[in-house]
């Protein structure tokens, strides 16, 4: 087995001490209610995590990818930033979702692809859009939503909106040519902006030390004229505050900021891959000690505001919602077939129009009765 | 009566642009050398000066990152017009423009369609070599959820450029540099649009129909004209969108005709043609009377010296057009 | 004689890729997780162990790079396998391939030729959706100076890729990955290599010739035994090489049965069989008996909970075979 | 008209001083005698530009883009390497194939496209390629030259020639993805490569502040774990010192550098272009008493093997060289048609085939009186 790399050697911005202590300058970072609510929705993600991978593994969803062991990282962004902010996920950042409070339904709708799911069922899970929440579209090649952002935190200082866009992408995706476009543009135009680097250690099997021959990722900045932080990813209050700061000097006018968020992937890459393959046991053990989860558990209890009682009785609660609203969405049927042929462009193009309508005859003579030669 | 102007192909993009900016707030022109210098080819020149260069700016030279910013500015509210220097130049930005830019609204439900519309000089012609004279609409075309435009002269550049930025999809708008300055025209100076997705006969006939588009237009319209001369009655049908693509005009000529020739820069395998063919010979398959057929580029990178050989031109389209009558 | 075994496609594949390795010291295999893992899909497992990671390695995740540098690689004198690790995710790499890894040979006068060879998993039927389904070959063999191979089964799969490890050209070696599993051969476990740009007559008919490649191979030849139940005899052609292509093999075939259909899963327009049309039309044109169809994917972005609608089956290759022989 | 940036703030390597002379320990740089080949090429260097510029615009060359103020650059960086080292051009460095001493009548050859040009007259001027010499084709699209570099390095290594890649590329070629593919990729394996930025302030019209907002753009090679140096490009002596050093780096084993050269283009960005419209003549007026021609003869001169009669001398049998071997070069004809079809791929493809035997037929009845209706 290659020996993978150590992982992060510089010193992130942290926060949260071991016993889920802060310092007093950093309690306001959040409200007591917001530490819960934060926690609530870390349950939220742990329970999604296992329930679909298991329905995964049922056969009853096509896909799942958890992000256990990156939720302070993505909860962070989300909490410290304004609703109408839009959020370009990566893919890994459900975590975003639950804080902006979308309704369950319609994150299951998606992930089965039914026929309520607002996108009509045309991506594989965890490619969301909900407009109405300020998260566009993803997509799976890595990296596209980079400039994406660069060029609507343009928009929204043009059209004067206050906005500010975030992207998310992994360590792995820092290697692509769009990150490096993005990050230039968005200096060279001082858009306001921010690009979160989830730095989780591994993209698929590869480790971090392929992707980079550099200290870090956050030293990029420099290179586009930009702030380049290291955060401890799995600090949640870190990632408010630095997050948080880079939204200020954004809508101050003063531009986009690169943060590197120093994680750690705990499952699998996705429902198609086995990490034992590839990383130790010991490795993955070491980083269950730095759970952002228990972390969060910690400073809720350190603030009195959590406790064992609290989070199983909000693990029940969630716990049952999850399966009923599942159990709803599941029963959906899926997308009509007449929107496969709807929406490529504004109207239906001639072309598409003349394969749509023999498709469809032939479809409804096969509805009526069986297949047919004509 | 509406004033017109005698204006070239350049004057009459500008134009369309100038009035884009006037009425709609939020377009922005973006892209290379755009901004205080207009463009190397000039499209571009006074808007800066008149509009500002919060919308009318230069990017740092990175196609990709052009497109991607300017998706960006389309999800967020904006309606951005992008040029590319050369269409050389496009295929760093292949994945946004295929992989997002065309699927934005398909794979969103809707919920977004950044409004892009992207300019490009295409074409030989111009003594540019390898990287100064690709047709890459083909590209394109087989690339569902864009748009592909290419106007044959100046009133064309105008509407069409008017009619594309009125639309709600993803353009790619091609410009033919070759004729950029050789085509003059009188043209109205006012707001006009032209349909997209309409073909224009640009001269009746009943002995072929000869379909092309941009700079070939000219080419075959010499065509048209020497066979004239030799007695054949040739029509001459300017595609203008690839797509969608007017079926329904070619194959109404084509069940009077009965012959059709394809004529385009790009390589042959593959390209425009074979898709019009294809589709003509089944739509008016009972109506043939020959093979149809391409006049192209040939199956090589574009060359440089010997780039009059490669262009068609109005002898090879003639040949062709001679050889299905004769069939 | 020569031993054989049962493989299935990624089997043939990794043991074409170790043959390679072992006889050819300037081959060297480069991707994302194509090193220890082996691959997403496992076709360069064990390669790493056994050649050293100076030979076969992971690559930064930036597609771009990886041919870029496996360009400059083939022109240091080394034999690049490259590894895209979907064809949706080719396109961020579309300018190295298109404007300077298919051009180089040519531009160069001959004095360079990298031998790139990329081999990347394409196509549907894995529930992939938009990202994880694509086919991409036409824009491909719509690009002078590339070779774009496609097998059909684990027979074919070796024997055409060690072809195209012998030739100097650059390759997009397109797999099927739909049936990289599903299809098991008993095939020499030899050296052994395919010609390219030969297509191969999967089935002998002579009512209907019924043109395919990859994962509508069989397809195809479940409408062809349907077919036959109905009392048709149809002929199906893998055309296995896409560029250059195999046209004589076609007309031979269409001027016995007077008709053709093309399946491919790629969008409609200007996909791969409109120049199979446009080119047998011409070539076999007193031959034809019905217009040359397709059943192809359609003109959307690849869907997911959809997709078994969006590929050709049997039932609509059927259809249109049916068709075209009824008219 | 936009007021150009204020260009290259950093404070760069330097080796010259205003004099011409040099500290003592950095004479041995170069030899004597290396010094005088240098001035030779730059004076053909400039003859070249004078005279091709001239027949450019008389109609006897398709496209010319001139060098002058960046030859130090590029002269610097072909001296310091082996003859094997292959050097990736972007286009503006014919002064490497002159220290390269690759024949004039070949490189006109090129440049008009004739019958007997290596390439076939398939290029635009400008795109060398001459494998003898180890360089390797070049391109219009900017920046695809660099991952090539990174590859050549690697392959080297592998193959053990001990050869280092040198790619240049221009500030505004930096903003492309290729950019930083090639980087981080040569970082990751370590290859015996360089990357050299010529900063000429200027992308065709647009200013190098568009093209970044960070200090300078030897900063990024942080970024990709690999030294990042600025140089005075118009040093010769410096950019030889900097890029040799670069090169022992690599050849030892430590992997790429990033050089930023500092220098100006002096002229237009080619003979399609006209500065005039976005620069001022005042900024173009400061360059040129940076001339690194002239600053190169004062170190000659200090050096006690350059004068004005060496130098006139030399002009006046360069000059007289270049257009001899010009007149010769106009005399050959172009490529054959049949080239047209020849080396797309090794052998001609059967499209193809029937595509030329087509036109060849056609093409001969028109040689042979005229075009005809068939
Ligand atoms: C352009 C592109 N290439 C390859 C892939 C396949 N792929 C999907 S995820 C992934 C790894 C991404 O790693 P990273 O960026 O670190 O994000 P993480 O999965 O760790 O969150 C790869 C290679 C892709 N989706 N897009
Ligand atoms: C991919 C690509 N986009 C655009 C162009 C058009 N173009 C040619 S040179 C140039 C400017 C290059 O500037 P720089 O990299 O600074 O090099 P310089 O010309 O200053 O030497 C541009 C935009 C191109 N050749 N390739
Ligand atoms: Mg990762
Ligand atoms: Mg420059």
């Amino acid at each position: 087995m290659t020996e993978p790399s150590p992982i992060h050697s510089a010193a992130p911005i942290q926060i949260l001490g071991e016993d889920g202590s802060c310092a007093d300058e950093h309690r306001g970072l959040l409200s007591d209610e917001q530490v819960v609510q934060a926690l609530e929705a870390m349950v939220l993600n742990r329970i999604l995590d296992r329930r679909l991978l298991m329905l995964q593994r049922q056969g009853r969803l096509g896909f799942w990818m958890t992000s256990r062991g990156e939720e302070a990282t993505i909860l962070g962004a989300a909490v410290a930033l304004e609703p109408e902010d839009p959020i370009f996920l990566s893919y890994r950042e459900l975590g975003c979702l639950l804080w902006r409070q979308i309704p369950l339904a319609m994150i299951f709708n998606q992930l089965i692809g039914n026929g309520r799911d607002v996108c009509l069922g045309r991506q594989m899970p965890v490619h969301y859009c909900y407009r109405e929440w300020s998260i566009p579209s993803v997509s799976a090649p890595v990296g596209t939503q980079l400039p994406h952002a660069a060029g609507f935190g343009y928009a929204a200082r043009l059209r004067g909106t206050g906005q500010v866009a975030l992207a998310f992408c992994g360590e792995g995706t820092a290697s692509q040519g769009d990150f490096h476009t993005a990050l230039n543009f968005a200096g060279v135009f001082a858009s306001p902006s921010i690009f979160l680097i989830r730095n989780n250690g591994y993209a698929i099997s590869t480790p971090e030390s392929v992707q980079t021959a550099a200290e870090s990722l956050a030293v990029r900045g420099e290179g586009y004229g930009l702030p380049g932080l290291q955060v401890d990813g799995n600090d949640l209050l870190a990632v408010v505050k630095v997050v948080g700061e880079a939204a200020a000097r954004a809508r101050a006018g003063d531009g986009p900021t690169l943060i590197e968020a120093l994680t750690y992937r705990m499952g699998a890459h996705s429902t198609a891959d086995d990490p034992s393959a590839y990383r130790s046991d010991e490795e993955a053990e070491a980083w269950t000690r730095l759970d952002p989860f228990e972390r969060l558990k910690r400073h809720g209890a350190w603030r009195g505001v959590w406790n064992e009682e609290l989070e199983a009785e909000t693990h029940a609660r969630l716990d049952q919602r999850v399966v009923s609203t599942l159990a709803e969405c599941e029963k959906i049927p899926p997308p009509r077939v007449e929107t496969l042929f709807e929406g490529v462009l504004e109207t239906v193009s001639p072309q598409l129009e003349a394969q749509r309508d023999e498709y469809l005859a032939m479809h409804r003579r096969r509805s009526e009765g069986g297949y047919e030669v004509p | 009566m509406a004033e017109t102007g005698t204006l070239n192909m350049i004057q009459a993009l500008n134009d369309a642009l100038d009035q884009t900016m006037e009425r709609d707030e939020t377009a922005v022109i973006l892209g290379e050398d755009v901004g205080h210098f207009g463009g190397v080819f000039r499209v571009t020149a006074g808007l800066q000066e008149k509009y500002g260069s919060e919308r009318v700016f230069d990017t740092p030279l990175a196609e990709a990152g052009i497109v991607g910013m300017a998706i960006g500015m389309g999800l967020g509210g904006l309606r951005p017009i992008v040029e590319i220097q050369f269409a050389d130049f496009i295929f760093p930005a292949f994945d946004q423009i295929v992989n997002e830019l065309a699927k934005y609204r398909y794979r969103s439900g809707g919920q977004y369609a950044p409004r892009v519309l992207i300019r490009t000089p295409y074409g030989g012609g111009i003594r540019g070599g390898h990287y100064h004279s690709q047709s890459p609409e083909a590209y394109f075309a087989h690339t569902p959820g864009l748009r592909v435009v290419v106007p044959s002269g100046p009133y064309e550049a105008k509407g069409l450029l008017l009619g594309a930025l009125e639309c709600d999809d993803p353009v790619i708008f091609l410009e033919p540099k070759r004729i950029y300055r050789a085509a003059k025209g009188e043209i109205p100076l006012d707001y006009y649009t032209l349909p997209l997705e309409r073909a224009r006969i640009a001269r009746k006939g009943v002995d072929l129909s000869l379909v092309a588009w941009g700079a070939m237009m000219p080419i075959c319209l010499e065509a048209a004209a020497l066979a004239e001369g030799e007695g054949y009655d040739i029509e001459v049908i300017d595609l203008q969108s690839i797509a969608p693509y007017d079926l329904h005009t070619l194959v109404r000529s084509v069940e009077k005709t009965g012959r059709m020739v394809v004529v385009h820069e790009a390589p042959r395998t593959c390209g425009f043609g074979a898709e019009l063919i294809a589709a003509v010979q089944s739509a008016a398959f009972e109506h043939l009377r020959a093979p149809l057929e391409r006049v192209t580029g040939f199956d090589t990178p574009f060359p440089y010296i010997l780039e009059d050989h490669y262009l068609p031109n109005a002898e090879r389209v003639l040949a062709a057009a001679v050889q299905a009558i004769g069939y």
